[in-house]
């Protein structure tokens, strides 16, 4: 988008930006679930950013003498069938998480983005192919499309990612173009045909900011479904290979034990869990106030 | 209205189409060879290149896609110049490919590489079957004989009479690769659209009758998890959005956030936790030693009900609320309310069909979401269904397993989101009347 | 003594010569025991020459045997066609106790006659007489004879039918198996095999009669004490009881004791498995993954029984690519091995230490050596000779399965010491198997084998042009080396032969391709009220004898 | 007539509503008192927001979860309505009092058959038999006129038009005999002739069934037709109250009065009158006036009104008045605001000679649609705009008037390039212009602008004001780069904006200064042509008022061409030179606005002024009413497309069988004025004028 406007930011648009910036946090805060839910995000993502100082251990390091031990002074959370320090495991997991879900929800955005603004724009035959398409990938049932998609390309971080990028892009390419079908009968947009704009122009300047409220609180909740699929891959062994910290892995390998050590289980289960909540009610609220707001 | 349904049959006709052409490049254009897979760790690259041409892997990937969705028997009975039927021979027999003589003797050859011969198979209509040495070679201009037969594990092969090395390739350390000897090899398919889907790589044998089991138990699953979360979700939805803003609505709706949170192996895992580790009161695996076990104990499904139920109902709730919501907000209820109708009669004859509308679309299509839930809740609980079976055969790259299941899955979904279509005509009629 | 004449006659020559040893406390009562049976001897006769009461029985004597009862394992059940062609070891566990072998080799690593009546070997060890045993019946009526097993040879030797037998009897070919009569096989091999009956314990030569077709699940034909119910692929597979089996239990009437077996799939994970164990739903779970052990160990009502075996992992370089084609550089890395630690983080310390040899001590034929320390200092010393003054970096890859990347992860730790700056590779099995012979630092899992010299076979030999074989993965192919494998591969003393395994040993620790840091255990995990239950080192399932204890 | 002393059916007495929101309660209507008699109707009228609806709803405590009562008292023949229990109320709903909405297609069940939704009214609140409930409401439906009531009731609303929901809707809301029938802006989202049917419905029901009546409504002119009594409403407060005639006579509001002179009427143009915006805003219902609430915006304001609440007065007999000053108000009723004197439009702006600017061939836009059959069939068109020719001369208004569906914003969009043309040609200052806007070149474009009809969404809600009125400067590069600012300022100065606006965006813009800034941005480029789509329909009065006068002025400073839409035929005459009247697709009649307002009429055009409501009730207009409905553009009827409906058949022989065979010819009463009909043209000037309007009250051209 800037570098189709190129030189159209004016100074004096600065301080508005911030200020909405600002606008559209206050928002959040007005709405006490979503207060709530950010609080829990923000805790996650410094969690996840102070990882080597929080964590007490190497999630890697083993330790032969405490195999699957509980809560001891050493071993906040207890260790693992491997003797790792749970806690630190969680406290690593939290990074591989927070950077591969936001990530695959950002490749779906842009590529959803790109292809539901050309549909949802020039219509027609362009739109019946794409939306086909995309149609086809949507009839799959989420977990299955990972399945194959996984059992071809192999587990990894990095298929991992394409695999949900790849599953979450028909979603938000259906969104942009339902907006954008909307926003294309908006008068302003005829207002910039009668000026004879470029499509591309059009696409990405007049209609691309319009959407973006929508898209926004969209992915927020892919995010936590990312987080789910980045889980569930990890539970079903096609996530990140071992020994990464993987809380879906964690779950998988502390759930043969739960008749040695019950809680090893809990804590993966807790942590997935909140951060899943908190991102509902943080888009929860937010698609509340901004409801309210317009 | 008939049109709307035809269109949209025909739309999942065209969904359909692309899924197989989507499912068939995933699996089958993925990096890493498959037969190199199957093989293992220690087969030698000319065991491999045999089984990729006896799979069929040599061949060009239109032909390949075109011979898994339609078959190639049709095709190939040029070659063989005789019919070729996939049979049981006998009653007891697993179904094979055959040859089939005019008088219905069913025949199969087979290379012999120690005398470098060829054997055939025949099975007289009588059920009666004996193997005698083939003579029936072919003669090219250059002397050399040959003959295209069917191979005892479904190709149409062409072998070459004493030829050195006549791609005789060495049988691969505990896999077959079917009677070698020959020099091009074919293998039969009756094709998904014609009902079979193919050998399973794993089992070695037709993946249509294991689906069809492990479908009859996941729909079962599917279906007591579907009875059981439809009500609760929509009487708590429709209370919720009743009441909306109260007290009872937002715990319904916090409930329903959370829940919907969680995923399935977590809240599965924390059932097993808490239901058959600390209270003891269920068993934590479904363990089926028979058919029927499930209906002898069905506390060995409670367990995967129970998980799949508190996954969905929290979702279907929140869309139901939301649905109740908006509509007792639309006008028309006002002009109800405004008409002096009691509130029981607003609520059941005016509100509730408008309200249920939306999420009946929307839960036909979550019933993807409800397979997903149904692979990690097999997964967790080791329950022999479809999705535990997908997942297996997706560990395992049983590339026919994936794509059968797939398309009966994808089939199974689209058909929902058919049938949603179909009430939403009946229940919607400005669509039933247009 | 009155057993030892009456079966002098027609044993093996060494079998007295043997007993001297034994007596002498050359050999132990295993090994006496082990090479006994291996020269024809019935177990109970070996048992008998040196004086022993047999152990089963004396142990099972305390406890009467009680009929009936269901046993459900937890197993993968997946395909089975051809059993000569079985893949899988869990199918073979599942017809095994449909079918049987030809001989047993039992829970201690001794192998003894079973179908078989006897078996007899020359003195060059190059051509071996079975004789069946008499009376024993097919569960479809029919008599086992020689043509059966004649038959059975034929499809393992067969290429089209593709039985890893075909290159384990590499020796044998179709045409030299003599039909003696209708109870006696004799062998003609090519070259001396003293592996013989071990062989004939692989896990896909169970004994179909002559009739057989190539379906297992559509003609369950064969000796054994159950016969197959309901085979319902990828989900359950149930046996029952057979009424007419040819061996007897302790009560008199013919074996089995359990009424009914059922495997059940509970899919990949082995989670729904423990959890099954503990709810009682399932009263076994089929060779156990270490987490399975670890996690039903203490499991009240568990019983938790282990095996030794030859099972290892190979910490393998290849010789003839840089750095590790200088053997300096091996030793080095050898020498940055903490075993005992290694063993403890990989398989929690459940099996025993390895000095870089094939030779397991579950092996016959072991020779015992000192474990070798872990010496981060001597590494780094011969690093420096070897022209690394400032350490080594190098990748190691390996698979994502069972311990290796936790041996990986160990090596990294404990090599850093010692110079060498490791990288690790951990790729996904099926990624591993395009490349597992090809990366110049890998760790390979090599199974069990009942007699160490089986291995080098495989491992370290070259072809007639000097090509190394296809699983040689190190191309280490040592002349002197393959000199002696091959003298001991004709040699049946045990005691020659453990010289030259002592030799060999040594060329291995010194100069080999290979870190052998541990072998390690297999357990068993079944449901305490089931009795006669052991641990095998192959992980075969014998239930013929197995009884449930009645609350 | 009924006698002074009779019982009112609804009697309010200083009502006050308050809604709860989050930055505390909110008074939506404070002191509000009248009363309606039976039989007679009492008309509510106010700009947007002023509480209207509140003041219905509130009758019958249908205010919400936050809404609520918070003052004041409701007799209903007699008897107080506000402490009612919810139980007590719900047996008078649907009974005693009913209701009838804004939108009827809102405010019926889609997913129940009307016959249902009617007849439940009388199964609850009279405990009938289905069949017997579905029996009156079938002679219900025969008396609001409803063709073929039995068929109708099995259907569902959207099978039905507007028109005959909304009769459905009254005729449910009389099916109980209410006492009191409270109307909604019954009539707003229905086209003018469709609107003129359910307001003669209205009037003769209510002589039938003695129904008091309370009538809401913005418009004007459909209160002063309706109402025996007219209160007006403004920020919450009634702030006048009379009987019909001696409110449009004498207003004695200012804001009564301001309203008035800020509508146009049928009878003026913008050469004879002048219209008078009311000037600020309305005030927020958070931050109201201390005193008068009328106070800033008022031009007679004095000191005093700001210090105290100002109560309701009663000046004359029977007429009250929210202001300290009500009897001097009509002495000032002709001066002019400070800020409109400059607009002043004497003589016709000057014209090149050179012929139209714009000239519309024969012009055709037809959108293909999916076939009805699954395979094959044949291809079938909506025929928006078919066969149109006109011409737009420079410097000149035309204006282009019809119903709904006439394909007057397809014509438009066609000109400007939006819309594929199908056939005929346009030609722009001599060039063509059939092309579609991107094959247009860049002068081209730029010559061309267009004016929306929605305020809402004329502008990108996430750009700056600034921002958007600078695009056509830099994309047509109409000044330098570094002087865009300074011209966007000019823009918005001329606009009456102020440079504060540049960094707004539009959720901070009221509807009026939206639909500003859109006519800024469309003459931004110093476009020749402008076209505005409706651009004052979705305003308030006083809104439109300050619109219609700004882009007066800016044709009268650059001399603008502008083609101008609008449904409203006062604002038409009002705004336009030239008329083009449009009827499904094709021009009916086309000629200068005067010619197009007196005979010879084309029969729709007659139609159409007869329906137009006046805001004048003693203005006459002649009762022409068509009958049906607009037949769709997919299939439109052969010949003439007005035969299925044209009153004036009856004129020519055979019942006018010619005017379904043949298209109606062009006859020329002057060069300038072409009607489109079979009738004769001499028949046609022999018509009366239909609308006939004393040249008194408060206008003065």
């Amino acid at each position: 988008m800037s570098a189709l406007s190129g030189g159209t930011k004016t100074a004096e648009k600065r301080p508005s930006r911030l200020r909405r910036l600002w606008g559209g946090f206050s928002i959040i805060l007005e709405s006490r679930v979503g207060t709530i839910g950010l609080c829990i995000i923000v805790f996650w993502v410094l969690v996840a950013i102070f990882a080597p100082l929080l964590a007490p251990r190497d999630p890697l390091s083993q330790d032969s003498d405490a195999i699957n031990k509980g809560s001891s002074e050493q071993y906040l959370l207890g260790t693992d069938q491997l003797g790792r320090d749970i806690l630190s495991r969680l406290i690593f997991g939290t990074r591989t998480i927070l950077v591969l879900a936001p990530l695959s929800v950002l490749a779906s955005v842009t590529v959803g983005t790109i292809l539901g603004l050309t549909a949802g724009y020039f219509g027609g035959l362009v739109d019946e192919v794409v939306m086909r398409l995309l149609d086809a990938i949507m009839a799959f049932p989420t977990i299955l499309l990972y399945l194959i998609i996984i059992a071809a390309i192999g587990p990894s971080a990095v298929n991992v990612v394409i695999a949900i990028t790849f599953v979450g892009t028909p979603g938000i390419a259906r969104l942009v173009r339902s907006l954008t079908l909307d926003i294309r009968t908006r008068d302003y947009i005829r207002a910039a045909q009668t000026r004879g704009e470029h499509p591309l122009y059009i696409m990405f300047v007049e209609i691309l900011p319009n959407v973006r409220g929508p898209l926004i609180i969209d992915a927020l909740l892919r995010v936590g479904y990312a987080i789910f699929a980045i889980g569930t891959l990890g539970f079903l062994g096609l996530g990140l290979p071992p020994p990464t910290p993987d809380w879906g892995g964690m779950v998988a390998e502390a759930r043969k034990f739960i008749w040695t050590a019950p809680l090893n289980v809990l804590w993966p289960i807790l942590a997935i869990t909140s951060l899943v909540v908190g991102l509902n009610l943080f888009a929860d609220g937010l698609r509340e106030e901004t409801t309210r707001y317009q | 209205m008939f049109r709307f349904i035809l269109r949209r049959l025909g739309f999942m006709l065209l969904t359909m189409f692309l899924v197989s052409v989507v499912i068939f490049l995933v699996s089958e254009v993925a990096p890493g060879d498959v037969a190199r897979h199957i093989l293992g760790q220690f087969a030698t690259d000319d065991q491999v290149k045999l089984l990729r041409q006896q799979m069929g892997l040599e061949q060009p990937l239109y032909v390949r896609y075109f011979d898994w969705l339609v078959g190639n028997e049709w095709r190939l009975r040029n070659k063989v110049d005789m019919p070729l039927v996939y049979t049981k021979a006998r009653p007891k027999d697993e179904i094979q490919w055959w040859a089939e003589e005019s008088d219905g003797t069913l025949v199969q050859w087979k290379y012999k590489t120690s005398s470098g011969s060829l054997e055939q198979i025949r099975i007289a209509p009588d059920d009666s079957r004996e193997v005698v040495d083939f003579e029936g070679w072919k003669t090219r201009d250059d002397g050399s004989q040959y003959f295209w037969g069917v191979d005892t594990a479904g190709h149409v092969v062409l072998w070459v009479k004493n030829v050195e090395g006549a791609g005789s390739g060495p049988a691969a350390a505990g896999r077959s690769l079917g009677t070698s000897g020959g020099q091009e090899y074919y293998p039969l398919k009756k094709g998904l659209l014609r009902g079979d889907p193919g050998i399973s790589l794993r089992t070695n044998r037709p993946v249509g009758p294991t689906l069809a089991r492990r479908l009859r138990n996941s729909f079962s699953l599917a279906l007591i998890a579907f009875l059981l979360i439809m009500p609760i979700a929509l009487a708590l939805g429709i209370l919720a959005g009743l009441r909306e803003g109260s007290a009872l609505d937002r715990s319904i709706s916090l409930f329903s956030l959370i829940t919907t949170s969680v995923p399935e192996f977590a809240s599965g895992v924390f059932l097993i936790l808490v239901l058959s580790f600390w209270l003891d009161l269920l068993p934590g695996a479904s363990v089926f030693v028979d058919d029927t076990a499930p209906l002898q104990q069905p506390k060995l499904i409670i367990l995967p009900v129970l998980t799949l139920t508190l996954a969905e109902v929290g979702y279907v709730a929140r869309m139901t609320r939301a649905s109740m919501v908006e509509v007792m907000n639309a006008p028309y209820i006002r002009t109800a309310i405004l008409k002096g109708l009691p509130y029981r009669r607003i609520v059941f004859r005016h509100a509730l069909r408008n309200a249920l509308m939306a999420p009946i679309t929307v839960i036909m299509l979550h019933v993807n979401w409800l397979v997903g839930g149904i692979v990690v809740v097999e997964a967790v609980f080791g329950y022999p269904g479809l999705g535990l079976y997908m997942l297996d055969s997706a560990l395992f790259k049983d590339v026919n397993a994936i794509e059968a299941g797939a398309m009966v899955m994808v089939a199974l979904a689209v058909g929902t989101q058919l049938i949603a279509d179909i009430i939403y005509t009946f229940l919607n009629p400005r669509i039933r009347f247009t | 003594m009155h057993i030892l004449k009456r079966t002098k006659s027609n044993v093996h020559p060494y079998v007295p010569e043997l007993q001297d040893l034994y007596q002498q406390g050359r050999v132990s009562r295993r090994e006496f025991l082990r090479l006994a049976t291996l020269l024809g001897v019935s177990l109970a006769g070996a048992e008998a020459l040196i004086g022993v009461a047999p152990a089963a029985a004396s142990a099972r004597a305390r406890q009467a045997v009680v009929r009936g009862g269901t046993m459900t394992i937890a197993t993968r059940v997946q395909r089975v066609d051809h059993p000569a062609r079985f893949s899988w070891i869990e199918a073979a566990n599942q017809f095994r106790q449909v079918c049987e072998y030809l001989v047993r080799t039992d829970w201690d690593n001794i192998t003894e006659p079973w179908l078989l009546e006897k078996w007899e070997a020359n003195e060059t060890v190059d051509e071996w007489t079975l004789f069946l045993r008499a009376g024993i019946k097919f569960n479809d009526g029919t008599d086992l004879t020689a043509d059966d097993v004649i038959f059975n040879f034929e499809q393992w030797l067969d290429p089209d039918i593709g039985s890893s037998m075909l290159g384990l009897m590499s020796y044998l070919k179709p045409e030299n198996i003599e039909k003696v009569d209708d109870l006696t096989v004799k062998l003609h091999l090519d070259t001396p095999q003293i592996g013989v009956p071990e062989h004939l314990f692989h896990y896909p030569a169970l004994i179909v009669p002559k009739t057989f077709e190539g379906d297992l699940v559509r003609q369950p034909v064969g000796t054994g004490p159950f016969m197959l119910e309901d085979y319902v692929e990828t989900e359950r597979a149930t046996f029952v009881r057979r009424e007419d089996h040819w061996r007897m239990g302790e009560d008199g009437s013919p074996l089995p004791y359990l009424d009914r077996l059922v495997f059940v799939d509970l899919g990949e994970d082995t989670a729904a498995q423990i959890a099954a164990l503990q709810g009682g739903q399932v009263d076994n779970i089929y060779n156990p993954s270490i987490d399975v052990w670890q996690a039903v160990k203490e499991m009240p009502g568990v019983a938790v029984y282990s095996a030794n075996t030859a099972q290892t992992f190979h910490i393998r370089m290849r010789v003839d690519q840089p750095p590790f084609d200088n053997v300096k550089v091996r030793q080095a890395l050898k020498k940055c091995i903490d075993r005992q630690k290694m063993l403890d983080l990989a398989w929690f310390g459940e099996g025993v230490l390895g000095h870089d040899s094939v030779f397991a001590p579950v092996h016959p034929e072991y020779c015992e050596k000192e474990i070798p320390a872990y010496d981060p200092e001597g590494a780094k010393a011969l690093l420096a000779e070897a022209g690394y003054p400032d350490g080594l970096e190098v990748e190691l890859s390996t698979q994502q399965a069972r311990a290796e990347p936790a041996m990986a992860q160990s090596l990294q730790e404990t090599a850093a010491a010692g110079g060498f700056n490791i990288k690790l590779n951990i790729l996904p099995s099926a990624q591993y198997w395009d490349i597992w012979t090809e990366v110049p630092l890998g760790i390979t899992i090599w199974a069990h084998r009942p007699l160490g010299i089986m291995i080098p076979a495989l491992a370290f030999t070259a072809d007639e042009n000097g090509v190394p074989g296809a699983w040689n993965e190190t191309r280490w192919v040592d002349e002197e080396y393959v000199t002696l494998l091959r003298q001991a591969e004709s040699t049946l003393d045990v005691e020659k032969r453990r010289e030259i395994a002592c030799m060999m040993e040594d060329i291995e620790a010194e100069r080999g391709s290979c870190a052998i840091p541990f072998f390690t255990s297999v357990w068993y995990v079944c449901h305490e009220r089931f009795k006669g239950v052991r641990a095998h080192p192959t992980n075969y399932d014998l239930f013929d004898e197995v009884w449930e204890e009645k609350a | 007539m009924r006698g002074p002393r009779e019982v009112p059916i609804l009697q309010i007495e200083q009502l006050a509503v308050a809604y709860a929101t989050r930055h505390g309660d909110v008074a939506a209507v404070r002191d509000v008192s009248f009363e309606i008699h039976r039989a007679q109707t009492f008309g509510i009228v106010g700009e947007s927001g002023c509480g209207k609806s509140t003041v219905a709803f509130g009758m019958v405590n249908f205010l919400g979860r936050n809404g609520r009562i918070t003052g004041g008292r409701i007799l209903f023949q007699g008897q107080d309505l506000v402490k009612r229990s919810e139980l007590e109320l719900r047996k008078l709903r649907g009974d005693r009092i009913a209701m009838v909405y804004q939108d009827p297609m809102q405010a019926l069940n889609p997913a129940m058959t009307l016959g249902d939704q009617m007849a439940e009214v009388l199964i609850v609140h009279r405990s009938m038999k289905r069949s017997a409930a579905m029996e009156r409401c079938k002679q219900m439906l025969e008396r609001v006129y409803m063709p073929d009531p039995a068929s109708v009731m099995r259907r569902y609303p959207h099978q039905i038009s507007g028109g005959q929901q909304q009769r459905i809707v009254i005729a449910m809301a009389l099916l109980n005999d209410p006492a009191l029938l409270i109307m909604d802006e019954p009539t707003t989202a229905l086209d003018v002739t469709v609107e003129a049917a359910v307001l003669d419905l209205i009037n003769d029901l209510q002589n039938e069934f003695d129904t008091a009546i309370m009538y809401i409504s913005h418009n004007l002119g459909v209160i002063a037709r309706v109402s025996d009594e007219i209160g007006v409403m403004y920020a919450g407060e009634m702030v006048e109250r009379a009987d019909v005639k001696d409110i449009f006579a004498r207003p004695s509001h200012p804001y009564t009065l301001g309203l008035l002179r800020c509508i146009p009427r049928l009878d003026t143009t913008k050469r004879s009158t002048t219209l008078q915006p009311i000037r600020g805003r309305v005030p927020s219902p958070t931050a109201l006036p201390p005193g008068c609430i009328f106070e800033p915006r008022c031009p007679f304001a004095r000191p005093a009104c700001s210090h105290q609440p100002i109560p309701m007065r009663e000046i004359q007999p029977g007429h009250w008045a929210r202001c300290l000053y009500a009897e001097e108000i009509l002495e000032h009723k002709d001066d002019l605001s400070d800020d409109m004197v400059n607009i002043i439009i004497g003589v016709a702006p000057k014209t090149d000679n050179g012929g139209p600017i714009l000239r519309v061939k024969e012009a055709k836009t037809y959108y293909p649609v999916a076939s009805k059959q699954i395979i094959g069939g044949q291809k079938q068109y909506v025929k928006a705009v078919d066969n149109v020719s006109m011409e737009a001369m420079p410097g000149r208004t035309l204006g282009i008037v019809g119903e709904s569906g006439c394909g007057k914003s397809t014509l438009v969009k066609t000109i400007i390039g939006l819309e594929k043309l199908s056939g005929g040609e346009i030609e722009f200052m001599g060039m063509d212009i059939s092309t579609p806007v991107s094959k247009r070149s860049e002068a081209l474009i730029k010559d061309l602008q267009m004016v929306f009809q929605n305020p809402d969404s004329t502008l990108n809600p996430s750009f700056s004001v600034g921002y958007q009125i600078a695009r056509p400067l830099r994309r047509f590069k109409t000044v330098p780069r570094n002087q865009v600012r300074d011209e966007v300022i000019r823009l918005l100065n001329m606009m009456r904006l102020g440079e504060n606006y540049y960094g707004r965006l539009p959720r901070q813009l009221s509807g009026g200064e939206k639909q500003r800034v859109a006519i800024a941005r469309a003459i931004a480029a110093q476009p020749k042509l402008v076209l505005c789509d409706e651009p004052v329909s979705a305003l308030d009065v006083s809104v439109q008022a300050a619109v219609l006068n700004l882009l007066l002025e800016i044709q009268q400073q650059l001399g603008t061409t502008m083609v101008f839409i609008a449904h409203d035929l006062s604002v038409v005459r009002f705004f336009c030179d030239h008329l083009a009247v449009m009827y499904l697709g094709q021009i009916a009649e086309i000629g200068p606005a005067e010619a197009i307002y007196l005979p010879p009429y084309h029969p729709y055009t007659e139609a159409l002024l007869s329906a137009v409501p006046i805001p004048d009730p003693s203005a006459e207009q002649k009762h022409i009413r068509l009958g049906g409905s607009v037949p769709s553009a997919l299939n439109p009827p052969t010949g003439c497309r007005f035969h299925t409906r044209c009153p004036r058949r009856a004129m020519l022989p055979d019942g006018g069988a010619i005017c379904e065979r043949e298209d109606p010819p062009a006859q020329f009463d002057t060069d300038q004025h072409r009607i489109y009909c079979h009738i004769p043209l001499e028949e046609l000037r022999k018509m009366e004028a239909v609308v006939t309007i004393e040249k008194e009250g408060p206008h003065v051209g």
